[in-house]
């Protein structure tokens, strides 16, 4: 056919260049969105010793199990709006009828969020190991590990989040019912290899497999989550 | 060639097919769980190592067995429904979700009892045991999504991509709880080639696996019917099955 | 522009609805609903509140799914060519895709990089709707009629659209905007282009087409 | 080739290129060998630092284990056939728990090289017999899973 040699006049990468500048300034204007789970993060982490005793024994075993769990839990509250303002006022229906590809627009959107609830978990990681009494050597794992495996969570947590988009009431909740299993593997290899440090043994091993489920993750989640889009955008 | 296949789109045809194949496998199921159980729990001799507890494995590993087999034909189905939008596989999806979740929860609840006398406790967090519980959790995720989407297409396609993600990560699961805690004995009949079961408690166990398997052939057939009268109350020839009183 | 391509079609197109079906629950919203659009000519969808517009219009475009029937594009399902039947698609929808926290250039530029629209004209076209004075406050706090001028800016943006489906585009509107619109209504008919939309409104009499009443089917029933 | 086209199967290509590498970096982790816990040699060899908390896993040597006079204390050795810990565990031992069987235990080194568990979990071996068959197959030295057969690299890989 003919017209479909229309050229495109923006490449993928240009694409997702516009949507991610797009979604960030929607943050910029709206900081509780970002704010709130790094914050909820650091609170929930300074609970356990409060709850399980300051022996720093204690907190020292459950730490990497602690501050990747709160990682998570994190992840998922933050999740729950990932697309509830652009399925509510049409913006998602138009990137569904638009000719671009939905995954695309899916990875941008999930690499902004990372930016803003992915990234600042990482940083103020340093300061909550110390709290907890983790090995100092264990530090730089933590922050690898939580460099690969918030990535992976967001981009799981993603498709939760598109198949609970149309659900009102409870849709958070229901979207972590749905999601958390799925996160397990993530769980267990980032917080194995951060107590494969604290105890000085190779963490080769799990930070390969992170890197193995990031890589699946980037590459079949988008089309889960786009496929769920669809779905909430057709029941309107 | 392929013009049987269209059978499966006709909602009466299936109905019927359902209403004579449900009688049918629940006597196949009933014979084989009696006759396995006394097989099982009567002829079969003590093992070796743990006594008489072992026989709890005649109702474990086929519910263990039966949870995965469900999942899949639950996932098969919703893959097929997603990209032929054929109703029925919905329907069987729906359908085996409950079904798929009780066989995941008998398993549970069978491999505590078990762990009873073999670990000294009812639960510890071995890797076989925490596959099915978080196989649990995926079925009851599955059916929550379906009951909190108010419109039954929108329901229906996302708990089918529900299904077919949770299919990309059971295996996944699997391993990687498996290499969390690698305590538990390695699948007892997966060695197909020489199985390390003697046969005196291998044939009752054949047994009880194919009661289960057509258990829930059963089942699923018996709640076939439901969904396509539920899907298709409007329809003509559920009015006239009402009238002739043949629900 | 590449109009030149996307005309060799002109005054061919059509979309088409074949015997589309809709239940809500255990009702029939929509009942084998049949509809050409046809090149050039403005088609009206009237009808009660809650006879089913929006849903047929966002089954035409293809947001939604029918139970049954199916949406032609110059004779071919929409189905089997999603992506080319998108790029010459302009949907404006109940909810019409502005974004309350971006700005009415920020909330265009997307959609013109989206969808293939002229960035370069923004300015004007906003000028044309005499939003451009408001253009970098946060669309949110604008009014619904103006609102409204941030969404149908994109008619005068995608010009190389074929097909446009518009949900009340005339609502919130006064009679300045109501001129504008019907303005590019009738410069898309006369480029051979083919116009679905929902009103409430009486349209300019220069804009022919049929009418569609969804009242009639109910009244069938 | 229109560039929708070639749009398309650059998103292809660069599924498959990730999948491709999940797959790279399965294998690596495969052949990186992750420990689930450490061998009485790793022990040995000073792998652990003393009062950091870890796995140890072994078979407990034949005619080790002592219990001890008040209460619930057991003291045994482990083994993987190359050196031996001594363990001690206050509590109570599953029932699998034997001589010569293979064992997993959590704790920690204290000073003097003694591994204090706080807990003990007994591996159970993939075989059911009635008991005239383990006999007959323990009398010919062909038992499956006992000390006879049981191997260090079996211990250590589960």
């Amino acid at each position: 056919m003919t017209t479909d040699s229309q050229p495109l006049s923006i490449g993928l990468f240009g694409l997702f260049r516009s949507l991610l500048s797009r979604e960030l300034s929607v943050a910029i204007r709206s900081p509780g969105q970002w704010l709130n789970p790094i914050l909820f993060f650091i609170i929930v982490i300074t609970l356990f010793p409060l709850g399980v005793g300051p022996g720093p024994n204690t907190l020292s075993i459950i730490a990497p199990g602690i501050i990747w769990v709160s990682a998570l839990l994190s992840v998922m509250l933050s999740l729950q709006s990932l697309f509830y303002d652009d399925l509510h006022n049409g913006s998602l229906e138009q990137f569904v009828l638009s000719a671009q590809p939905l995954s695309v627009v899916v990875l941008a959107k999930v690499f902004a969020w990372w930016l803003l609830g992915g990234l600042p978990l990482l940083l103020v990681s340093p300061l909550l190991a110390i709290l907890m009494h983790l090995p100092d050597s264990a530090i730089p794992v933590l922050m690898l590990s939580l460099l690969l495996g918030t990535l992976t969570l967001i981009l799981v947590g993603a498709i939760g989040a598109a198949l609970t988009a149309t659900v009102g009431n409870g849709g958070g909740i229901l979207m972590s019912l749905l999601v958390l299993p799925l996160t397990v593997p993530v769980l267990i290899f980032g917080s194995g290899a951060v107590q494969a440090a604290a105890m000085q043994m190779p963490v080769g091993g799990h930070l390969s497999l992170l890197v193995a489920l990031l890589a699946l993750a980037l590459s079949l989640a988008p089309l889960a989550t786009a496929a769920a889009l669809r779905v909430a955008v057709s029941a309107g | 060639m392929f013009k049987w296949i269209h059978l499966f789109g006709s909602s009466p045809f299936v109905y019927r097919a359902a209403s004579w194949l449900a009688p049918v496998f629940g006597f196949g199921a009933a014979v084989c769980i009696l006759v396995g159980l006394y097989l099982g729990l009567v002829v079969a001799p003590a093992d070796y190592e743990q006594g008489d507890s072992y026989r709890i494995i005649f109702v474990h590993v086929p519910s263990a067995w039966m949870s995965m087999f469900v999942y899949m034909v639950m996932a098969t189905s919703s893959a097929v429904f997603l990209i032929w939008r054929m109703k029925l596989a919905d329907i069987v999806a729906w359908a085996s979700a409950p079904i798929g979740a009780s066989f995941t929860l008998i398993a549970l609840v069978s491999g505590a009892f078990w762990g009873k006398p073999m670990w000294g406790t009812y639960w510890i967090w071995d890797a076989r045991l925490t596959s099915e519980l978080l196989l649990l959790f995926i079925y009851l995720g599955y059916m929550a999504l379906r009951s909190s989407i108010e419109q039954p297409q929108t329901a229906a396609r996302a708990a089918a991509i529900l299904a077919v993600v949770g299919v990309v990560n059971i295996p996944i699961i699997h391993f990687s709880v498996e290499w969390w805690n690698t305590l538990h004995q390695p699948a007892t009949i997966s060695k197909l080639d020489k199985p390390s079961m003697h046969i005196s408690m291998l044939r009752p166990l054949l047994l009880m696996v194919a009661g289960f398997q057509l258990l829930y052939f059963h089942q699923l057939m018996v709640r076939v019917k439901t969904g396509i009268l539920q899907r298709e109350g409007r329809t003509a020839w559920v009015a006239e099955l009402v009238a002739n009183n043949r629900v | 522009m590449t109009t030149d391509t996307t005309n060799n079609d002109a005054g061919f197109e059509s979309l088409e609805a074949l015997d589309i079906t809709v239940w809500r629950g255990d009702t029939l919203l929509l009942d084998r609903i049949k509809l050409q659009a046809k090149a050039g000519e403005v088609t009206q969808i009237a009808g009660a509140n809650g006879s089913g517009k929006t849903t047929l219009l966002r089954v035409l475009c293809g947001a939604a799914l029918a139970d049954e029937g199916e949406v032609l594009w110059c004779g071919v399902p929409l189905s089997k060519q999603r992506d080319t039947f998108n790029e010459r698609l302009l949907h404006i929808g109940h909810r019409p895709g502005v974004h309350a926290q971006l700005t009415a250039v920020e909330n265009l530029q997307l959609a013109c990089k989206m969808g293939n629209g002229v960035i370069s004209e923004i300015d004007s076209v906003l000028n044309a709707l005499a939003i451009l004075p408001i253009a970098d406050i946060p669309a949110g706090h604008l009014s619904a009629g103006q609102q409204r001028r941030v969404a149908l800016a994109r008619l005068a943006l995608m010009p190389h659209t074929r097909c446009w489906v518009l949900d009340e585009p005339l609502t919130a509107l006064d009679q300045q905007g109501r001129d504008w619109v019907a303005n590019q209504l009738q410069a898309h008919s006369e480029r051979g282009g083919v116009t679905v939309l929902t009103t409430h409104q009486p349209l300019s009499k220069n804009l022919s087409g049929p009418i569609y009443s969804l009242d009639d089917w109910v009244d069938a029933k | 080739m229109t560039p929708k086209r070639k749009q398309r199967l650059l998103l292809v290509a660069a599924m498959l290129v990730g999948v491709s590498v999940a797959v790279i970096f399965l294998l690596k982790a495969f052949n990186s060998n992750i420990m689930l816990f450490q061998s009485p040699s790793d022990i040995i060899a000073g792998k652990v630092k003393e009062g950091s908390r870890f796995r140890i896993g072994g078979m407990v040597v034949e005619g080790s284990v002592e219990r001890g006079d008040t209460g619930l204390t057991t003291q045994f050795q482990l083994t993987d056939t190359a050196n031996k810990v001594p363990v001690i565990y206050e509590g109570i031992l599953p029932d699998l728990f034997s001589e010569g069987q293979g064992i997993v235990a959590m704790g920690s080194l204290d000073s003097s090289g003694l591994f204090v568990a706080t807990e003990v979990l007994a591996k159970h071996d993939e075989n059911y017999m009635p008991p005239e068959v383990a006999d007959a197959l323990k009398k010919a030295g062909k038992m499956p899973g006992t000390a006879a057969n049981y191997g260090g690299s079996t211990v250590v890989n589960p």
